[in-house]
């Protein structure tokens, strides 16, 4: 072969308006090569993958890309497809009220004769299906699956697509180690048939294993390549971060836990089985299982959003009747929900706007706003949180993930709240901004608040928590000390969140 | 895990099944109507009177099928009540000018066709509220309409033409043939085509079509011109109807065709509809109007129930759903 | 401080005011040599009826004069706001077909305050005694007529249905004319009353439903010759034109062409021209300050296939 | 980084210069048409004139405003024209039934409130489109008026009450005062309460809403009940003018009101709006009309005008908008 690579990217500019988000880039990858893409919040990986796929256009003059050694026109979706480009997109982009094989056949549709050939689509779904270990109908819709497995049927339709460069990014953000195995199986039967894979995560662990080599953005500049040998995760990290980021769960000071604030007692809904814990002040908890063990409904059954059956919950000792969320929000209850851009954000509105509206009784008595302390406010959070933004006036739409998700805890922040739940926090947050946010949950610890914390990244979940929770098929599997004395062990926080029965893998 | 829920888009087992289960609530609305209908009046269970109703229907049924369409990719059409005047007073001027029945038939389909296409273009290349630009092109076209006319109705003394809405075959009213080809043709259409499928992906998520390479503006836009034809063929059968085309013919029957179409269990939020659930929707609206009129009732008291009904019908059937989705 | 319309000109009225209204009055006087704007506030410009009274306001118009004519497509809100504008543009005279006896009283205020003079036409006014002169069709007589018409036919016995739309005063009075006229017949039964709203394609379904409830009907009223067309359509199609007589109201081209196909039975005509043409003499003749009858009745004549044919 | 682009909610630096901003599309469309009339006719820049138009415009501003709120949390509200009639015949029955005006006016306005608490509280509470809820009270109300007043108009013989909406004040309409303290209050409670802050975040995000404790379904009530009092305003306002009321009063208002919020930036997705563009959007609409009577264009013409400019302005805000935000 006279060329080496066989997608080649080069002089590669996107400007939005103000901001150049993407400068002079020059990306390759070989054949059959698994290249991570990385780099912090906002640095440009997405504008890049979309460029490549057709969605944004790059700014017009210099940039070429080359397939297989040929100039690609790519000006829309249709070419990108053309030329063998599957993407799966970091937000999940299904049609959920239609079938899993209408989305996976979505856009290319098999017909026979002039019509459609259900038959066949449903029968090919059925199949990738089962090769993903997802044991579903195909005929299902993808409403009614959860997350998880809505993140693999995106990913499956990468997989048929015969896509000759397939592009993940961000495809295990709601996936556990389960689903993640399953994925990089198949990631490694891709490699063997020759498939170039851009692989973007901020997830270290992942990309030292599935990754052959790494490129790193910064502000979006390419910073450089190399194979994962010639690589550290310190290396990778200070190249993305542009400085040494020495240790990212590091704690100072201890932190005093005190008195029983939050205490749930035989809770019940059709989700979740009788769940018993508590939280003390100052206390981390984390709360550990496989995507589905019914951490987040348990969430959302404190924090009012979900019907709760039976069970009792107790606030500082008192019997709490939580009907809603304005009530647990009274009860000192705040809640960084799961999905931030369909819970956590007004996208089209200011950072400010985002950031009051739970405190609004703080600087509007009856009529009047009192804009000094509202300022005021505002200014005290996006410090304390670092929030990369031009002013407070800015649309959250036109932030980053990272900076997004710190948005949401800053509102949560500002509400102050006594008990924090915290629901994937870091999720598609990269490493810089979850160092920030690992001390500022320390930072709400030292305060005396409590905090449960859900992480399907369990080293999150290790490395932060006091105790940890683990959740089954919406039941409690085991709660297990973790401090400096006895760290919780990984085969053991699986063992309880596959159900304690067998022994997890790996 | 979590329970299979049934497909609305028919995708599920049996399709016969499927669709029962899906409209049931307003099929049980349905069959309660004709009920009652029948034991309190002695003329509703008439073969004629079915007819009759049929017939009646089928206006507001063609304007419903396009309606769906519309709705199934997250837009709306207001503009088939000035589309089917504006076609009515068109095919009936171009027949008075000498033009054949054919020619004229098909000219006023293709303005259907063209009002479509402006529709579906502003709407696809600016992103503008599809409610804004139908409803102001909707007054435009009534107003050219008025304009061209001078608010006079015009006169059709072509006998073939009248046939077309108030002939019989076989004993069957000629409107129901062509209603009956209609679904059919949009049927296939709907489901059976790469066209009909992609329309529910762009409506359940516009972002998702653009990633799977959909082209959403053209789709779009043969949508609304779908839309616009059907209503087109609805006034030139309610002009043949009419045995003229009448330039104020047609003002708010966006109403209940919007009506038809959520009562079918087309969703206004895109995505999901059936044609025919949408031809139930008509026929109840249809078998309303007919039985209160068939029971005495005065028209403001109609005016009264039919809001009612709508309301209670389309309530039941997403408190239905719900129940069934949650727990 | 607080004034309405009606006194604004004469009493504390703004400066403003009173100049545009003294500005206007003065208007009112054919200057020399110069044409005059008379005003015109046609009720709903979509009803043909309507239109052929403007023709016949047209033909009536002398030299440079000129008609500016607003529509206030049958919203009584609507046409308040089209004369307020036509009072900006200093009409001499305001020819006025109230959308609502009732609703129109701020603009004849608002024409009193200007100094304008109103000759209403086609319909009349609750407050007749701010208007110069009503020119319209005697609506209760129209209704006899072809209430007596198709009592005849009918020979004095069968089952009529009557499509109203006593919204409009002017339709009421027709079907108020008709039940006074078959108050003579006691065997002809009026088996139901129910309102539409006017128009081919809006009367045809309910005319349909009508058969089917009634399959035994023998005569129908319908308020205007759109809705009768409509109903014929309907009853044509049930093929029961020989079985069903139909009445209408207006005898417009339209009309007289379904009588003359013998789709309707008959017609009260109105004289749209002749409306229009009168009540601007009468305008003329109010500028001119010559006094006018306040009352004119424009007599509606029967139209049947034998008159029509008489008539050729 | 990048641009920050203005804060179309208002809750921006500087108030005025945001508005202007904001609003720059539809303001630059309302100065060109006023400098087309005051060079095209004598009568369009007299201050009588400008009085006239600024009194025609109130009836659609209230609507307007009522619409706006609906609309900023994401709904629509197509019972407005409806309740204008409703309570227009409510108030004047109520007087002639000897009621004093007072008190009659405060039922009115109540009985607007109770149209738009069922409203709410049925899109609250059954999740169904408020299109779908509106659209169907809007006939059922439409015919209840017409059942009790049996589709005749009721004449008010209480002089004062004619006043309220012919009267003036100091040489100004009163309908105008009535609009402007409507407008202060109304922005009051939008900019500067928790209530109006509230109503932006629910129709930014109805499920973040939620997460943020805020209680979506009294707000929801709350939103449509305010619109339905400023219907009820309106209708009372028109009666007044009409010295009666009329059971067809109102019909097709929405629209108008629709397009006057729309015009004034106010988004169909919900969570972006202002009341003074809403206004604005209202004058553009009132002095069209005003202009185009004043320049003599039938108003066949005038119905295909009024169209077009609504979609070129519309549109026009919405490339301008989509330039800022994309490239
Ligand atoms: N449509 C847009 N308009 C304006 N700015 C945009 C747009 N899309 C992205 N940006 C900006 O471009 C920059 C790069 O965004 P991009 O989504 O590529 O980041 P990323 O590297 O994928 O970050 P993350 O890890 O958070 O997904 C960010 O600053 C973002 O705010
Ligand atoms: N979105 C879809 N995806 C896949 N198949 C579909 C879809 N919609 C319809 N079909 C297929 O089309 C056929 C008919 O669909 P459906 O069951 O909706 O028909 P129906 O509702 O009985 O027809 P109609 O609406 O015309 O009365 C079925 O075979 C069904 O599987
Ligand atoms: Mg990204
Ligand atoms: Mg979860």
């Amino acid at each position: 072969m006279e060329n080496e690579y066989y997608l080649e990217m080069s002089g590669i500019s996107k400007t939005f308006p103000g901001a150049k988000v993407l400068d002079n880039i020059e990306f390759n990858v070989k054949a059959g090569e698994v290249r991570a893409l990385m780099g912090e919040n906002g640095a440009g990986k997405s504008t890049l993958i979309k460029i490549l796929g057709g969605i944004y256009d790059m700014d017009s003059g210099q940039g070429t890309i080359r397939i297989n050694g040929e100039e690609a026109k790519i000006n829309t979706v249709q070419d990108a497809q053309h030329y063998g480009i599957g993407i799966i997109h970091q937000e999940i982009s299904l049609a959920e009220n239609m079938s899993i094989a209408d989305n996976l056949f979505m856009g290319k549709e098999i017909k026979g004769g002039a019509l459609l050939n259900d038959r066949e689509m449903v029968r090919r779904s059925q199949a990738i299906l089962e090769e993903m270990g997802l044991g579903v109908d195909a005929r299902t819709k993808v409403r009614d699956l959860s997350i998880a497995k809505q993140q693999m049927v995106e990913i499956s339709r990468a997989l048929l697509s015969n896509a000759k460069i397939i592009v993940m990014d961000e495809p295990t953000s709601s996936l556990t180690k389960t689903e993640i195995d399953q994925l990089f199986l198949q990631i490694e039967n891709l490699k063997k048939s020759g498939i170039a894979i851009i692989y973007i995560s901020h997830r270290m662990d992942e990309i030292f294993e599935i990754a052959d080599s790494i490129s790193i953005l910064r502000d979006g500049k390419m910073i450089g390549t190399d194979t994962v040998e010639n690589l550290t995760q310190d290396k990778v990290i200070s190249m993305m971060v542009g400085r040494e980021l020495s240790e990212i769960f590091k704690r100072d000071g201890k932190i005093d836990v005190g008195e029983v604030c939050l205490e749930v007692k035989h809770y019940s809904n059709e989700k979740i089985r009788d769940i018993n814990f508590s939280l003390r002040k100052g206390e981390i908890v984390g709360f550990a299982g496989l995507v589905g063990a019914g951490r987040t409904e348990l969430a959302r059954a404190i924090f009012g959003i979900d019907k709760v059956d039976s069970g009792e919950l107790y606030i500082n000792g008192e019997r709490a009747n939580i009907q809603n969320t304005q009530d647990a929000i009274r009860y000192g209850i705040g809640y960084v929900p799961e999905d931030r851009k369909t819970e956590g954000l007004f996208l089209m509105h200011t950072i400010k706007y985002n950031t009051s509206i739970v405190v609004l009784d703080k600087f509007i008595k009856n009529v009047g706003v009192n804009k000094k302390y509202e300022n005021e406010l505002i200014g005290k959070y996006a410090d304390a949180l670092s929030i990369k933004m031009t002013s407070p006036e800015q649309k959250v739409q036109f932030l980053s993930g990272g900076n997004q998700q710190k948005v949401v805890l800053g509102k949560w922040m500002a509400a102050d709240p006594d008990i924090f739940i915290l629901d994937e926090p870091t999720r598609g947050v990269d490493v810089g901004a979850k160092a920030e946010i690992y001390q500022l949950i320390y930072g709400l610890a030292k305060q005396g608040k409590a905090v449960m914390l859900i992480s399907s990244e369990m080293e999150e979940i290790i490395n932060l928590s006091d105790r940890i929770v683990v959740m089954h098929e919406g039941s409690v599997t085991g709660v297990l000390d973790n401090n400096e004395t006895s760290r919780a062990k990984q085969e053991e926080i699986m063992w309880f969140a596959s159900g304690g029965k067998e022994n997890a893998k790996n | 895990m979590q329970k299979i829920s049934e497909n609305k888009i028919g995708v599920g087992s049996n399709p016969v099944v499927v669709f029962f289960k899906n409209n049931m609530g307003i099929l049980i609305a349905l069959l309660a109507l004709c009920a009652v209908l029948s034991i309190a009046t002695d003329s509703f269970l008439t073969a004629n009177n079915l007819l009759t109703v049929l017939r009646q229907i089928c206006i507001n049924a063609f304007l419903a099928i396009g309606m769906t369409f519309v709705l199934i990719i997250g837009g709306i059409d207001l503009t088939v009540g000035s589309v089917v005047g504006a076609s009515g007073v068109a095919v009936v001027m171009l027949m008075e000018s000498g033009v054949a029945i054919a020619p004229a038939i098909i000219v006023a389909l293709l303005f259907g066709a063209a009002i479509g296409l402006i529709n579906g273009t502003i709407i696809a290349f600016t992103g503008m509220p599809p409610f804004i630009v139908t409803l102001s092109l909707m007054g435009s076209l009534r107003g050219l309409c008025y304009l061209i006319t001078d608010g006079r109705s015009v006169a059709s003394k072509n006998e073939l033409f009248t046939v077309i809405g108030n002939g019989y075959l076989f004993g069957i009213p000629i409107p129901i043939y062509i209603l009956v080809v209609t679904a059919v043709v949009m049927s296939i259409l709907l489901y059976k085509t790469k066209f009909g499928r992609r329309m529910y992906a762009v409506g359940g998520n516009e972002n998702a079509a653009r990633f799977a390479g959909i082209k959403i503006k053209g789709l779009t836009i043969r949508v609304y011109m779908i839309s616009g034809i059907l209503s087109a063929l609805a006034g030139i059968v309610l002009a043949s109807r009419m045995y003229s085309g009448q330039p104020t013919a047609g003002d708010g029957y966006e109403a209940d065709a919007i009506a038809a179409a959520v009562l079918g269990g087309t969703s206004f939020n895109g995505g999901i509809g059936t044609i025919g659930g949408t031809i139930i929707g008509a026929l109840v609206i249809g078998i309303l109007s007919n039985g209160l009129n068939l029971l005495h009732i005065s028209s403001y008291v109609q005016m009264i129930i039919k809001g009612l009904v709508i309301i209670l019908a389309v309530g039941f059937d997403i408190l239905k759903n719900r129940k069934m989705a949650r727990q | 401080a607080v004034t309405t319309d009606s006194t604004a000109a004469e009493s504390s009225a703004p400066a403003e005011q009173s100049t545009e209204a003294s500005a206007a009055a003065s208007a009112a006087e054919p200057a020399a040599g110069g044409a005059i704007k008379i005003g015109v506030s046609v009720a709903d410009q979509s009803n043909p009826f309507y239109i052929e009274i403007l023709d016949g306001m047209e033909s009536a118009v002398q030299g440079d004069d000129q008609l500016i004519v607003m529509d206030a497509g049958f919203d009584a809100a609507k046409q308040i706001t089209d004369i307020e504008d036509m009072i900006q543009q200093g009409v001499s005279v305001m020819m006025i077909d109230p959308v609502d006896s009732n609703g129109i009283q701020a603009s004849l205020n608002a024409c009193k305050a200007a100094g304008i003079p109103v000759v209403c036409y086609n319909s009349p006014v609750d407050d007749a005694s701010l208007v110069e002169s009503t020119v319209a069709t005697d609506n209760f007589m129209a209704g006899q007529l072809i209430g007596e018409a198709l009592g005849e036919a009918l020979e004095g016995k069968g089952k009529v249905v009557m499509l109203t739309y006593n919204v409009a005063q002017v339709c009421a009075d027709r079907a108020n004319g008709f039940k006074d006229a078959l108050s003579q017949y006691p065997d002809i039964e009026i088996v139901e009353e129910q309102e539409i709203q006017p128009g081919v394609d809006t009367a045809m379904p309910v005319m349909e439903n009508m058969l089917q409830a009634y399959p035994d009907l023998t005569g129908v009223f319908a308020l205007n010759d759109p809705s009768a067309i409509g109903c014929a359509a309907a009853v044509d199609s049930a093929g029961k034109l020989d079985q069903i007589k139909i009445v209408g109201v207006d005898g417009s081209e339209d009309g007289i062409a379904a009588i003359k196909e013998g789709k309707m039975f008959a017609s009260a005509s109105q004289d749209p021209v002749e409306i229009g043409k009168q009540s601007i003499e009468v305008a003329y003749k109010v500028i001119a300050g010559e006094t006018v009858e306040a009352d004119i009745k424009v007599p509606s004549a029967l139209v049947t296939a034998e008159t029509l044919q008489a008539g050729e």
